[in-house]
């Protein structure tokens, strides 16, 4: 199945890139994710924390990833 | 919802409006906050800041920020605006107004809110400095 | 005093003075407050409110309020404004702005100059219904 | 000696005045003057609690008044 990642803030320089596609097994998790992002960009380790939201709401490392989720990788937020 | 106001614009925030879309003859308050850009941010000179957002996210939260305010106190409207793009020293990024029948709960519920944007928008600043620039709260 | 901004007008008190006089480029955020007429009390219809004061007394039990807000909490400036005269619903009787360099001590301050007014400030209010007249918390 | 009263708020319905000359024994208190007070204007008993300010100031009932004293009546506030 295929995903679509964004970066923002801090993650857009960190990796190069505003947003990418993602080819992942079926029963790919949150977590697992999170590994094979760290894994492609490896200047992503160097935040000691980010969230995911997935089709614009917060996720938590257990959900189940789906084909054409929209995944979005979320730094410390700033606004205000 | 007709009883909130949710925005993120590249145009200059405007307190009047805000103020205009909450105030009720039912209500004996309004609570506001406004974020203005500071000059300093530890001790360093701040020369401009760059929001950005995941602009349909951030309207999404923003807009549960407003119903779980609605919920949690006794307000009658809420509006919370929020600009994008470049602002220099005094300009301002986020407006909060409330207005309720009693002030209490105006002041409880424009704090809760700015509070909780600041944890959850998914929205980002890059503070500017003479020499160099810096994502606030990205500790990379 | 240069950080503080009292005023007792029979004008239309204007929101964005109050802004201005506090806002700066040292701080982060701007808490204020604006009291408005609502057009019911205890179940009755309020048709007009009446505001007058013990205005030179008034002005510097307000103008304590200001000192004593700029001395327990971190703040830059203040702004406290009361109007007197004929007030209809939806009429601003107070506004109050405060600035700090953060929000929390903006809010605080904020919120302990509208409830020490409401407490001290030679102030007093005459509610108009259709059927009457009462002094507010006069209790006769 | 001689000192002026001020009425405001709902004294000023109760008493039927916004001002009056009052002429005082020396030694008088604040206390003192809200008994001379409620002896001459006696619907002035029918609210339970009044503050009095001596020349603009919030005094306290043991407060000895003395000549040209302006002194005011403030019914509970309602300002706000």
């Amino acid at each position: 199945m295929k995903i679509q990642v964004l970066f923002f803030g801090i993650t857009t320089d960190l990796t190069g890139k505003n947003s990418t596609f993602f080819e992942l097994d079926s029963n790919t998790t949150v977590w697992d994710l999170k590994q094979q992002l760290i894994a492609k960009f490896s200047k992503l380790q160097h935040l000691h924390e980010f969230a995911i939201a997935v089709n614009e709401e917060y996720a938590t490392d257990d959900l189940n990833l789906i084909d054409s989720d929209v995944v979005a990788i979320i730094p410390p937020v700033s606004g205000g | 919802m007709e009883n909130t106001s949710i925005q993120i614009t590249t145009k200059t925030l405007n307190l009047q409006d805000c103020y205009n879309f909450v105030q009720d003859a039912s209500c004996g308050g309004i609570a506001l906050f406004v974020g203005t850009v500071r000059n300093t941010t530890k001790n360093k000179e701040v020369t401009l800041l760059d929001f950005s957002g995941y602009e349909p996210m951030a309207v999404k939260e923003m807009q549960k920020i407003a119903n779980q305010a609605l919920e949690k106190f006794s307000i009658h409207k809420i509006a919370i605006h929020h600009a994008v793009g470049e602002l220099k020293i005094g300009d301002i990024p986020v407006i909060i107004a409330v207005s309720s029948a009693h002030r209490k709960a105006a002041f409880e519920a424009c704090e809760f809110a700015i509070n909780t944007l600041k944890e959850t928008v998914p929205i980002w600043k890059k503070e500017h400095f003479e020499d160099g620039e810096v994502w606030v709260n990205a500790h990379p």
